[in-house]
């Protein structure tokens, strides 16, 4: 009680605040498309109305609530309050669907594996393009495992257990083989004599004719996969 | 009917500030019904209980007075007057039948409530735009805040897209390439190396088809491991390595090394 | 104190609202220009939060001031107070002054949809100038939703979710009624029984008499073919 009768007498006769003008206020910094000059919002208040005032028991309304209003610049504008910026951001799951030429890659390092570009090639009949392999990697679905011992020493891939995991299979073996290929009437039968599906392997070790990534792991953990072109 | 006289003197006054040539459509009126609802609302009674018959008289008035002005009238206000022409007729006239006197009434009350419909849908239009209207009377906010969107990409493959995939390239492959089985050869070179090692195991005379059979040659090599050993046969035997014999054509051709012959000798 | 008591015992114990909630809902609400999704609130508000109590009491904080939370289309957005309408109406809004055409065929196809040209036509008395369709699908108030299964196939209109956002309806069937209209003079309530306007309903499903617009045939040519079922 003592506190604010002295502050009655401490302070001036604080400036009188009509309630509509704080609506006025309100209405016109919500509804411009950029910040308010305080003296575009004066104009609009009612006769002889305090605007600094005005905006500054606004301010203070705000205060507390999940917009602020904010001076920017000089100019008045709300703003989602700085706590509150993770709800501004959102997290989008785009979908998209595997191009044919990334599926049909896919569907070689899974029966193949370990293959090298040049094995996918050779398989596909068709140049692989940079795009199926890194699209494939970026799904977390193709890991780099090492590099075959042969000229050139190609980058070998492999299948990952995301990769078990998306398309519903315990283990890579799950893969059918060719009779059930052919029993989901996936092959017309109308193949070649000798022609099989290899039974796959995903063994995380490494094969007797692969070297580990050996000191490049450390390069790519620095810059990223590097391309097998600049492999000297 | 003071009314009537009013509506043709606001028409003539309408025409006369128009352009003089007349045109077919009567400004302000969209249509006759629009007419009929302005007549009738010059009855100063509540569109309940308007007068269709008196409606009648005052339309087909208004249209006398517009041909008198030598307006021609578009065609559905002339419809529109030969219709009420005749309902004015059948409202007047004694009907012969209950029936067709029933009729009558109905025709009247019929055209009545479309009247009432039309203004009422007149008055929910008004109410509509009476109301506040978003960015006229209220705004939403001006500077809306955009949210960020992190995007992160989502592939998607079914079991089966992957397995027809496979299926499909393999298949394709399988029967667009052409392998050629690798021809069963044994090279000279092979052979020669081949019977060099045997000089060092053998003595004395050896039969080389036996030795080939031996040797343990493949039996779908053995025609060309034939061929090939007799060719290096002949050349071991040019450099003085080796001696060969054969008793007869077509017998079996024997083979020793050199150096054996010269330790026996 | 004893009524305060009273109430305790009385009223079900009242859906707690977290502050935080409200400064989310608030937030979210205020950041957007389009009305936002009372699921897309409730998904960023605390664990079992009711969407519903928070939203209302936001409403009832905002019921007095300048800025109002309102529920359009099934939506929430801020909008400026109504009666603050001469603050901020700029002239160049009333420019497109819609004819007497349109707005009574906006009325008829908002009250009366699923409705055809001939439908207007039959209300109007008069042809349906080609204008006043076009006019109402330009601005975003009227589409068109399918075809009536009658001769000729005609198309049908319905209103939008714009519509009700240009309005500030929260469903279409927030339309006023017979009793309003009827309050607005000239009925005295002697109406025919089965006389009056229709109960408003913009359920987007087709009714029973109406089809798609498009046939399957002419989706698919836009669409490509459903799914790969070809593929053996």
């Amino acid at each position: 009680m003592m506190g604010n009768v002295a502050k009655l007498f401490e302070t001036e006769a604080p400036p009188r605040i009509a309630p509509e003008d704080l609506r006025i206020a309100e209405a016109i910094v919500f509804a411009a498309a950029e910040p308010t000059d305080e003296a575009a919002i004066a104009e609009r208040l009612s006769p002889g109305a305090d605007v600094g005032a005005v905006m500054a028991e606004l301010q203070r309304h705000y205060a507390e609530r999940g917009v602020h209003l904010a001076r920017i610049a000089g100019r008045w504008a709300f703003r989602t309050a700085p706590d509150l910026a993770w709800l501004l951001s959102r997290e989008e799951h785009d979908k998209r669907k595997l191009s044919r030429a990334a599926i049909e890659t896919l569907a070689i390092v899974a029966y193949h594996q370990p293959v090298t570009r040049a094995d996918i090639e050779e398989i596909r009949g068709v140049a692989v393009s940079k795009g199926a392999l890194d699209v494939l990697m970026e799904a977390g679905w193709v890991r780099m495992r090492g590099r075959r011992k042969s000229p050139g020493r190609p980058i070998t891939y492999g299948t990952t257990a995301e990769f078990l995991s998306h398309f519903g299979l315990d283990a890579i073996a799950d893969l059918p083989g060719l009779d059930e290929l052919q029993g989901a009437g996936l092959f017309d039968g109308r193949l070649p004599p000798g022609f099989g599906v290899p039974q796959p392997d995903d063994d995380a070790n490494l094969r007797a004719d692969e070297d580990p990534l050996e000191t490049s792991a450390a390069l790519e953990q620095a810059w990223g996969p590097v391309g097998e072109s600049d492999e000297t | 009917m003071a009314g009537v006289g009013a509506i043709t003197d606001d028409f003539q006054v309408e025409r006369a500030e128009g352009e003089p040539a007349f045109t077919v459509d009567l400004d302000g009126y969209e249509g006759p019904l629009d007419l009929l609802l302005d007549l009738a609302r010059r009855q100063k009674v509540d569109l309940s209980r308007i007068s269709v018959l008196a409606l009648a008289e005052q339309y087909l008035v208004f249209v006398e007075a517009a041909r008198k002005l030598r307006l021609e009238l578009a065609a559905d206000y002339l419809v529109m007057a030969a219709w009420l022409a005749y309902l004015k007729s059948r409202l007047l006239l004694p009907a012969p039948t209950k029936a067709e006197s029933g009729e009558a009434a109905e025709l009247a009350d019929a055209l009545a409530q479309r009247l009432r419909r039309l203004e009422l849908i007149r008055r929910a239009g008004e109410v509509l735009f009476a109301r506040p209207r978003l960015g006229r009377d209220v705004f939403a906010r001006g500077e809306p805040e955009a949210t960020e969107v992190a995007a992160t990409t989502v592939y998607e493959a079914t079991l089966y897209d992957l397995l027809s995939a496979y299926a499909r390239q393999s298949q394709k492959h399988a029967r667009a390439r052409v392998r050629f089985a690798p021809r069963a050869v044994w090279s000279l070179a092979e052979a020669r190396e081949a019977l060099m090692r045997m000089m060092g195991a053998i003595s004395d005379w050896t039969a080389l088809d036996a030795w080939i059979v031996e040797y343990g040659v493949e039996p779908k090599f053995r025609r060309t491991a034939r061929a090939s050993s007799f060719s290096a046969s002949l050349e071991l035997a040019r450099e003085g390595r080796v001696e060969l014999r054969q008793d007869a054509a077509f017998a079996p051709i024997w083979m020793r090394p050199i150096a054996a012959a010269s330790q026996a000798s």
